[in-house]
């Protein structure tokens, strides 16, 4: 029995090896492609929305302490 | 910490103390009631004394202190004497001892405190909890039995998941696929084991065991209840046990095998990472399971379906469901269910021990070929690999990262390994669920 | 107040009545159209006649008015034709009456509004959506005849229970023991009418009626469903509006029973309760159940589950889980299966009356036997206790609890008495829990 | 766009081809490695290579490449050679497809990436993942066999809809009855091309097919899991993307029977609505259906449940429960429940190009007969009515009532017609689901 | 077969077309009945409340400033 | 019958005050010991972070309030 558990064992990480090789493979294989065909989707854009956000709340309460300074004032 | 632990032993007596001083004053005190009732009302006197004593027959104190031949459980399974009384005394100071690692030592508490507190329940003599009807067997039949539960964490997980990290290094995927030796080298021992006379493990036992070498939880639940449903109990408690204590199990192992030039290598490339990349990730990983491996469909299919609601990024609404209400409902159930299993007539057999020591060894074993693979790779690639990121590789997501982070920072402060070592902590939950699938399509 | 039930009705009008003369002209207007079709199309004149009048027959208005010797409903039990016609519009007002209380009043919407509406679609002829594969009775299969869903709302209960108040002045729970006398004493009294003749009820089915005593949602349903399933659609009924009418029915009893200077005392002493006690009493209580009653250990394992995932301050997400998402889709699963119980043939028979009656008496027995405990702990004790807050020990949490404050401010307002009755009100709920776990143990 | 189509089948060559290719070489490589093993291991050569070549024989590729006679799936149903192998590719490439509509244009995505990946999971060969046991199959049991998911999606609609704008203009519920000669037309086209010999459907499943005409996804799974079981994934199919292709179906249609005179039309009289008016609503309809249709009962009282929870605003929770988590879950479990018919053996079969064109028959007919039904209504009343509100009356909503005021904006942009196409809109849904009840009436 | 479909196709819409009329016949005399009857439901007490909580908020923040320009000044 | 019903009224009462009884007084014992072994267990740690928030919101709030006036000025 302890045979059948190396042939298992054999199989086993041959297998799992074998996967995620396979996976490395084609992630690199996709990624070349993607560079080559979608350079722009490699752009930072997902960066930027969090700072915009940042800057718009900036702006708002900005906008409201000026309005209620006006307010205060006048 | 020390202090802690006799802390909480104490707080623990301040319960169970009084209550058995309780339970002894209260059975002499209710034998004494039935005698002064037994004079006030003579003329039913006898009657309301069986009355009484029957009540007295279906008390848990009863139930503990005179455990009887040939009872059997609310599942039909018989329970030993031993198991009645002292059994589950012990399981009950066991699911105590998860409450202390949960809420004391913040050791997985999502998980171990609804398995401790199923656990409580199963061990209730005379209760139906757990049996046909009774709430926690209907969970189980709702979403164990038919691996339900298992794979709604699992399709939580992967929403839950940002494959990133590995996107930016794939190569390091394959430090997750030598983490899996913990796997299939623990089934060889557990073999051998099992020939030499140590344990009494079936092939198929010993492969399920295994698994929890895996160091994840739905895989382990997954496998456990299709290929030894028996051990569910045992095996479940003792990966998420070991996955919480990754950060206690690891370290030695990590520090022995690499020296500290090792430990201090930087790592710097890493790609840049497309959104549209992320995307196609699951539909890659799933058309590669689908060619190579279609028994592993059920887990890395979840795994896949959860992540690609995450990273199509048009259907937010389902995508923190799985990632909240759905995954946060089914683990309240899921934990309950496993927690039956700690009943003393399933935990307290002898098998239970032999799964606690194999889980350790498959977690050592799993922890020391990610490191000695990460040395390998060190070696050969032209890029430099730092060895301790390996031993992410046994998944157990995020702690086995943060491990390899912090033991890369004692030997240097500047050295930032997470997000290196997230690579191959994400690529083990894929490594142990082809692993399993593996298994699924042997046994 | 009153202005408002006018109007209601009124409203109620403005949809009956017109509807009732537009079916009676919709029946003529239809039987016109027949024979217009049957001039019109000569060559298939009887067959599209036929069809038209098929349809008839399939249409509520024609089971209304033609309600049919030995018809059978979903579930295969008998409707006889009182209860096909007037029966099933009676049903439909009733239901609107419990919408109208819930909305107008205030009184448990939660359950009302879905329990009503199920009664709604449970008085519908010819549709089958009580039944097996129709919506509702999948529902009552999935979660009431194996006891899931009361367990689950129990478990919500718990989560969003803070017991602090309890432990701040434990006697007091014995306040939440005398209020129990309400189920008990109401066992004795249906079974003597019904030895009178007055009622039909066997041994069982009182003591499930009586549960009612409990002023407990899930406990009714549970012991209901357990014990005298046929009687689970009153009983809910009865339990969840008498729970909505605490404010009216406790103020009278509790003044007809204390003096004006018992109304006034303040209670003052308070001890402080740590986060670690807090985290502590579920383990406490589920221990005892677990010795003394494992009968009851369902719903008292349940309440103690979500209480000690919400005191264990570990696992937040869980926790508001069984707060929010989880025990709101089961209150909408288990109040349309419960409001499957409205039916006519269910509910239009005699024993409804029964139940409505001693339910209430339930109620008030409970009140007053809470109330009376209350008067002699004063006398027993050094610190004075406000006889008042026993009427809170027959749980309604936390409506008792709020009458008991507004009473005692009628006669002082500066008596703040709210956080003192939460302690038997609490109690009540376990005190209720354990009364049925004795009901369970002899049935 | 055109550019985006490229771009996307592009990005999906780069995932298929080279697993194509990979697929072919690991075959290879793997036959090799099964002689290099045979070689090194010779004392258990046979052994090995037989395990080997077990496992080979239990890939996905194996299973593309060799089909069998015989094979049956999960469920027992037989798959022809061509479905194991060319049919299983092309339907992954269609679940691809869906994608591609989902997240590059926008159609339906809550709806078509569930299915998609349901549709993906269920094309898995060898895996049992559709069947008993299997996650999928478990699904469809429990919330497509019995009815569950669909209604419990009204609900959520139900609560999600607000029926003011109908009842600020009641009326133009009429042209809500006029677009479901969608349905009916349809159902004769289908006899009719059946009878011609051009496609093979029964009545019923003429009837069920003709039922997508009713532009509502909810229906359509109830009606087809009820009336034609094995057409489920192709009428889901078609109804989710027809619904989603109403900005592009509908326009050229409403264009060709209006003139720009009549699109131009203001439309002014909008009576106010109170919240009374609001919460009775759902009653008044229910109250109507079960006097005239009790078969429509299920889906009719579901969605007026649903809304009257929502507008009886006192059970605020519960509304959001049902508009948010309630229905995110059943949304995914009801994707890819309906997902699993997919499979290249249920999908693939001369029936679905027939259940394609008539469904994107009965959604134009739908159209065409709201907007000739908006003309005449124009004509006969006093205020004068758009008739581009009228395509609005297929439900599909609120697409719908966005695509008639957007062709109205076309001729003048100051005609906001949202609020008007709302009323024929929602009163779509209330009529295809009275359709939905002949049907079950009839059969 | 054709001839049962027409039959069906007759009824259907007959029974959506009564159905739906019937509704608007009820609608139109409740909205009646509730006009007579309770004008007062007709009144926007709906729309109020936004407002309120606007000028609430506003008020607050008001609140909030001007207690900061004492503590600052102080 | 009854005399079935009395049995068990006085059984369940009997059962619920044993059990509310012995509850009470295990809370007791348990309060003492914890008073005891843990006397750190009861200083009003709970009540503190509320408070510790509201200052740090003021704070956040002047701080903000600051920089705007900083900002205005410059
Ligand atoms: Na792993
Ligand atoms: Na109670
Ligand atoms: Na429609």
């Amino acid at each position: 029995m302890i045979l059948e558990a190396v042939k298992y064992m054999i199989l086993g990480m041959g297998v799992v090896f074998v996967f995620l090789y396979l996976m490395v493979v084609v992630l690199d294989l996709q990624h070349k492609l993607l560079m080559k065909f979608f350079p722009e989707s490699f752009e930072d854009s997902s960066k930027e929305p969090p700072v915009t956000t940042k800057r718009e709340k900036l702006k708002k309460v900005a906008a409201i302490t000026a309005a209620l300074h006006h307010m205060k004032n006048s | 910490m020390k202090k802690r632990v006799i802390q909480f032993l104490l707080a623990l007596s301040v319960v169970m103390i009084p209550i058995g001083a309780i339970a002894t004053v209260s059975h002499m005190s209710e034998g004494a009631k039935v005698e002064a009732k037994a004079q006030k009302e003579v003329y039913e006197s006898k009657g309301f004394g069986e009355m009484l004593y029957n009540f007295w027959k279906q008390t848990g104190i009863y139930a503990f202190l005179h455990p009887q031949e040939g009872v059997k459980n609310a599942k039909g399974d018989e329970v030993t004497k031993f198991q009645q009384s002292f059994g589950r005394l012990i399981m009950i100071g066991i699911t105590f001892l998860l409450f202390y690692l949960a809420i004391a030592k913040g050791f997985e508490p999502l998980l171990l405190i609804p398995i401790g507190f199923g656990g409580l329940l199963a061990n209730i003599p005379l209760a139906n909890i757990i049996g046909d009807g009774g709430f926690i067997g209907e969970l189980f039949k709702a979403g164990i039995e038919n691996e339900l539960f298992p794979i709604l964490i699992f399709m939580g997980v992967g929403a839950m998941t940002d494959f990133g990290p590995l996107l930016a290094n794939p190569k390091t995927a394959l430090l997750g696929a030598a983490a899996q030796f913990g796997i299939f080298g623990t089934l060889v021992g557990a073999v051998a084991l099992s020939q030499l006379g140590v344990f009494d493990f079936s092939l198929q036992d010993a492969a399920a065991i295994s698994i929890i070498g895996g160091a994840d939880g739905p895989t382990t639940v997954f496998i456990a209840s299709k290929l030894a449903p028996d051990l569910l109990g045992a095996m479940a408690v003792a990966a998420y046990s070991y996955m919480a204590l990754v950060p206690v199990i690891q370290p030695p192992i990590m520090k022995a095998l690499t020296t500290p030039e090792e430990r201090r290598i930087k790592m710097t490339t890493k790609r840049k990472v497309s959104q549209l990349e992320k995307m196609l990730f699951p539909l890659t990983v799933l058309v590669l399971t689908i060619l190579i491996l279609p028994e592993s469909s059920p887990l890395i299919g979840a795994l896949t379906f959860g992540n690609f609601v995450r990273e199509s990024k048009v259907v937010e609404r389902l995508s923190k469901t799985l990632q909240n209400e759905l995954i946060n409902i089914v683990t309240i159930f899921l934990g309950l269910s496993v927690g039956s299993k700690l009943a003393a007539e399933y935990f307290l057999v002898p098998e239970t021990l032999g799964i606690l020591i194999l889980g350790l060894v498959a977690f050592s074993v799993g922890t020391a070929a990610g490191v000695i693979m990460g040395k390998i790779m060190n070696r050969l690639s032209k890029e430099p690999i730092n060895p301790l990121i390996g031993a992410a590789g046994v998944s157990a997501v995020p702690m086995a990262a943060r491990v390899a982070n912090r033991v890369g920072m004692e030997e240097d402060p500047t050295n930032v390994l997470l997000m290196h070592a997230m690579g191959p902590n994400v690529a083990g939950v894929i490594g142990s669920a082809v692993a399993a699938g593996v298994y699924l399509s042997i046994f």
